[in-house]
């Protein structure tokens, strides 16, 4: 892919700061109750999913997790739907069926957000077979936490695309944590990217608060890949500069030191990376930030005036081909 | 009409509809030497980019199936026995059944598993012996359990065209069997129950490899003077609810003679079903016939013990007749 | 009688058995930071040799709790939701449950099972608000569901004492709820249902976190001339089938409200139950509300839709007394 | 544990034979219709469960799996009560409620068989949490094979005894095969041990047919797990010389050369072995076969004599704690 473009290099900061103003604003928003369930804010993290996604085409394939707003805005997501689904509107995603932690577009190749750890893995390796059997080049990326290492699906699906030389990249988000669990005490490696030499696969970890530097590696295993080399897992060390959901204040359990969290707030992408981009005199950031509020001002309006669906339509979409009588109501 | 073995029957409809349609695939552990039997000669027929061997690794290849499938695949995953969906349990019922619906109804799923010896089989014993289709209509999933070999054959290439996941159930136990197959395309809708036989005075309800034993009870009761419906839902989600209302409503007593553990199994559903909807024409309460609730056992007089027996169903039929307590 | 609510009194009742019995251990995920509030504080009070945090390895860290119990310790696992139970399904279902029987009685394995959050919660969606007990019951393991702040301890208690495993559902939406602890060492016994409220014309028989809503529902009622028991179950398997039937015998009209999924729910086992063994009492048809058959939907008016809700449970009763169809 | 003593040679001989002559039995008994259902037979992996179960002591702990009988024979299982179970006779193992996929007997350590490939693997890893809680310095193997190294569940077995230094050993038995599908297909790896890598615990690859060998590398691993030096991935190559089950001939299926079959036959432990020995001038096999032969006439003899289960008990032992109407009844 060679060096990134001026162009490029203001749209990774577009995406970045657009990541981050829509969690703080989703945070805002379930604190006022207008975003009811749980949401876990990607806040901290924007540089991997950046940097990843666009390393991706649009016609490329990602599974994405719980913490899946970055995931889903930058490989494209509108915001105006997302903000909708979130709230429950009959224009969101989801036509409200999903909220957080199941938001999909398949039409952007975004296979959806999952509530279960680890579960998207062997689903993004699908996707790949697919493409290579319709003789297409398309790309599959399987994004998943530290903490995913530990569940055998996400083994056997790496398992899977080493054999039959799938193109997919596994993205491993390395934030530290699972919930209150330190991956130094749930994995005796240091380094999670060893995992892959278990299947043959080159294991590669990045400095997850440099876009550049995910977005560097990104593009060399996307571009192996789609060339037929086969899966390559990429550990992006990262961190949540906030709890694992928003509930997490409320709940006051402490797993991280106040010292360990500040040392990498000095780390934020959304600092140093605007920051040299003024060195570089590539762009003045505040116009960036402009065009991104006024974005998520239209997402929050559009998303408050759509209306609620129906409850009768409650039934609908479970099959793609219905039958009398199915899904069975409970009454 | 010709007569063909239920697997016979089965490997014909699979690869009718692995002619027919390119996105078809077969995916699972031995399918290419075909330990089941049920995919023999297909790597040859159609190569191996349609026929994969995979790793023992169920709930990975069962999430492949699913991603696949969202990309436009229309894969066929064989399972060996029942509890291998255990192992990929949350990859059928909370990813695979699930994501259409939680995606607001974006996109199709039209993957079709196969569990290609079902049930118990003299000695299998505890972790090889299971009926798991409660499981599966409980949790949504389409599911089907075809006790003829025509049925082997239309419901399985029914299932493969169906835009939805589709378990189909193919019992150890009927594989061997042979029955009429209609020549050509020959696709059994799903949602329609099947009477096996016709009768006016009590309706069992048998269900997959019970239903031999179900006609056999039905003509020792003849014997004795009473006419007994034999209906086999064969779809079991969708359920053919009037056509099983219906012959109940008729006969007024109903027996279920079910494959599957009795505590929440298909018979209570049935039940359910009958003693609300049914209601004013049972003239007896609703018996059920079913496995024990424990693993199915490796000694053969155990065995006999636990799994629905032919007698115990004459038992059941019997006193439902005399509109008695057993 | 002093009150606690739900959820201490369930903490309470698992301090006192680590007390009690030191082979007693906690395993789960962010246990000893206490995610869910069942552990809190216990790592501090027993040690870490006592509380142990699990990578997310559901499968794994289920079957070693089965190999502890074999060799001696009484372990407690903690499931964050109920959507764990699939991905360790194999180990809970086809290991934990039918080892014993299996090696022909060998042994005991004394495991505890929590699902600190169970069911639905306002906006959790699809893979976070199921209620799985009916899958539980259905491949026989021990399950138990309080109602009640007294009986969450009680109960939990009596789960971890129990020599099998034991499947325990504490449900999200009664988890903050207050109510009457007794003093001491409070057992509530295995197997034995739960009179919430006497009745003499109809019985809704209610489970977890339903059941603060059919005594409204009974008020209601009362108020409209019916007298209506309410009966609480609490412990799935083993039931109490006796004091249920006798309940039914008693009004001849019954309602099952209940949390799980309709098709081969709990609500169908009872229904088939007292369709069976009631039959001569019963005046009405047996209705079930439950859940629909599909994930739950995140969005509220949706989700409320989909729920088993106290207006059609009033809508069912009166039909019910009516003795006429809804 | 230094070099074996001559007795040990000598009973490392009598056990392989042991577990040789019983599974040639138990075909003949299959094939008689006097065991019903499926056996999985040994043949040819004797080296592998003699020269480990040879390095554990009484009171350790295995988990043994689909192809168990070697296994349970090498850790002291009684071949009348083995005999009387595969017969489902009232005097077997498990009263005639398991049968040959299901043998076990607590009271040796022997936490059974299994019919699902992987599932031993935490539950050793539990016996083995035990053990260490309770301050009992015993050691737990996990018996698997090739085909398991690709089963979720044992990746997360493998995590937890690394992270929490247990005393277990992994045994991969490598026969390179799981039923039809080679592990050369199936895994990317040369040296299946390289898996032990993912979990920072040594993985050694040894000679599955050469019960020295084996016996040495179990040993240190059982030293080292004893010592409280956490768990070991101990792959021994070795081959099954039959068919996946009793049944197999009957399909014809193909899978293997003759080649292959016969290049690894001509290194069956049962010849090279007391080839040994006799050159050696250890033992004259011969009197070994002869109450090795002694020993499974009475087995045999036991079973057959044994009375089959009365049908009433068919309900009981699934509960150590029992109540009224539970376990249901079918009618
Ligand atoms: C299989 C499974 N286990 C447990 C949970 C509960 N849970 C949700 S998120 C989470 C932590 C995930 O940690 P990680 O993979 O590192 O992702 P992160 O939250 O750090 O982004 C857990 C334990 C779940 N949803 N699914
Ligand atoms: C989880 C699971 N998947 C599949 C099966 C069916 N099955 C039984 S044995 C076997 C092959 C096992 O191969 P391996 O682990 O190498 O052991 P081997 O038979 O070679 O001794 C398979 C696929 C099973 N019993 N359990
Ligand atoms: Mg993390
Ligand atoms: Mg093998």
């Amino acid at each position: 892919m060679g060096h990134p473009s001026q162009d490029q290099l203001i749209d990774f900061y577009r995406t970045m700061r657009l990541i981050r103003r829509f969690e703080e604003r989703v945070v805002e928003l379930v604190n006022r109750n207008e975003i009811p369930g749980v949401t876990h804010e990607y806040v901290g993290e924007e540089a991997v999913a950046t940097g990843v996604c666009r390393a991706l085409r649009p016609d490329d394939v990602i599974t994405s997790t719980h913490r899946g707003h970055g995931h889903i805005l930058a490989k494209g997501g509108d915001p105006r739907r997302m903000m909708a689904e979130l709230m429950g509107k009959a224009t969101g995603y989801n036509r409200g069926r999903g909220g957080s932690m199941h938001i999909a577009d398949l039409a952007l190749g975004i296979y959806g957000a999952n509530g279960i750890v680890g579960a998207g893995a062997p689903i993004a390796c699908g996707a790949a077979m697919a493409a290579r059997l319709r003789g297409e080049d398309r790309v599959a990326v399987a994004f998943f936490g530290d903490g995913a290492t530990n569940q055998g699906v996400v083994h056997e699906a790496m398992n899977l695309a080493a054999i039959w030389t799938l193109p997919v990249v596994f993205v491993c988000e390395n934030n530290g944590y699972a919930i209150s669990a330190s991956i130094r005490d749930m994995s005796p490696l240091e380094r999670l990217a060893d995992r892959a030499a278990a299947y043959r696969m080159p294991g590669e970890s990045v400095d997850g608060m440099d876009v550049l530097a995910v977005h560097a590696a990104a593009s060399a295993a996307v571009a192996r890949a789609r060339a037929g080399g086969g899966p390559t897992f990429l550990e992006c060390r990262t961190y949540r500069f906030v709890g694992h959901f928003t509930a997490e204040k409320a709940l006051g359990i402490r797993y991280r030191s106040e010292e360990e969290v500040e040392a990498w707030r000095r780390r934020d992408p959304l600092v140093t990376y605007p920051a040299w981009l003024r060195e570089q005199g590539v762009v003045d950031p505040a116009r960036v930030d402009e065009e991104v509020e006024a974005l998520l001002d239209e997402a929050v309006a559009f998303a408050r005036q759509s209306p609620l669906p129906a409850p009768e339509e409650a039934l609908d979409g479970m099959y793609a081909v219905p039958y009398p009588g199915l899904p069975a109501r409970g009454w | 009409m010709r007569e063909l073995r239920y697997l016979e029957a089965m490997r014909e409809g699979l690869r009718e509809e692995m002619r027919r349609d390119p996105s078809v695939l077969v995916i699972g552990e031995d399918v290419r030497a075909s330990l089941r039997g049920l995919t023999k000669g297909l790597v040859e027929e159609f190569g191996p980019s349609r026929v994969f061997d995979t790793p023992i690794s169920e709930a990975g290849f069962t999430g492949l199936a699913t991603g696949a499938a969202l990309a436009g695949m229309r894969p066929v995953v064989e399972f060996q026995i029942n509890a291998l969906l255990f192992v990929a349990f949350d990859q059928l019922v909370d990813q695979a059944q699930k994501l259409r619906y939680m995606m607001g109804g974006q996109g199709r799923i039209p993957v079709t598993y196969v569990v290609a010896a079902s049930g118990a089989r003299r000695g299998l014993a505890g972790q090889h012996s299971d009926h798991l289709y409660p499981l599966m209509v409980h949790m949504g999933m389409k599911t089907v359990m075809p006790a003829t070999a025509g049925d082997a054959k239309g419901l399985l290439k029914a299932a493969i065209r169906e835009d939805d996941p589709v378990m189909v159930f193919a019992p150890s136990a009927l594989l061997a069997e042979k029955g009429p197959v209609p020549d050509g395309d020959h696709v059994t809708p799903l949602g329609r129950a099947r009477v096996a036989r016709e009768g006016t005075d009590l309706t069992i309800v048998a269900l997959g490899p019970l239903v031999p034993q179900a006609l056999r009870c039905a003509d020792t009761l003849a014997a004795e003077g009473a006419s007994v419906e034999v209906v086999d839902p064969r779809s079991l989600l969708p359920l053919d609810r009037e056509g099983l209302l219906a012959s109940v409503r008729k006969t007024g007593r109903v027996v279920v003679f079910d494959d599957s553990n009795r505590t929440c199994g298909f018979a209570a559903e049935l039940a359910a079903l009958f003693a609300d909807e049914a209601w004013d024409a049972l003239r007896a309460p609703v018996r059920r016939v079913t496995r024990a609730d424990v693993p199915v056992p490796f000694s053969p007089p155990l065995e006999a013990q636990v799994l629905p027996s032919a007698d115990r169903l004459l038992e059941a039929c019997r006193a439902c007749l005399e509109g008695a307590r057993a």
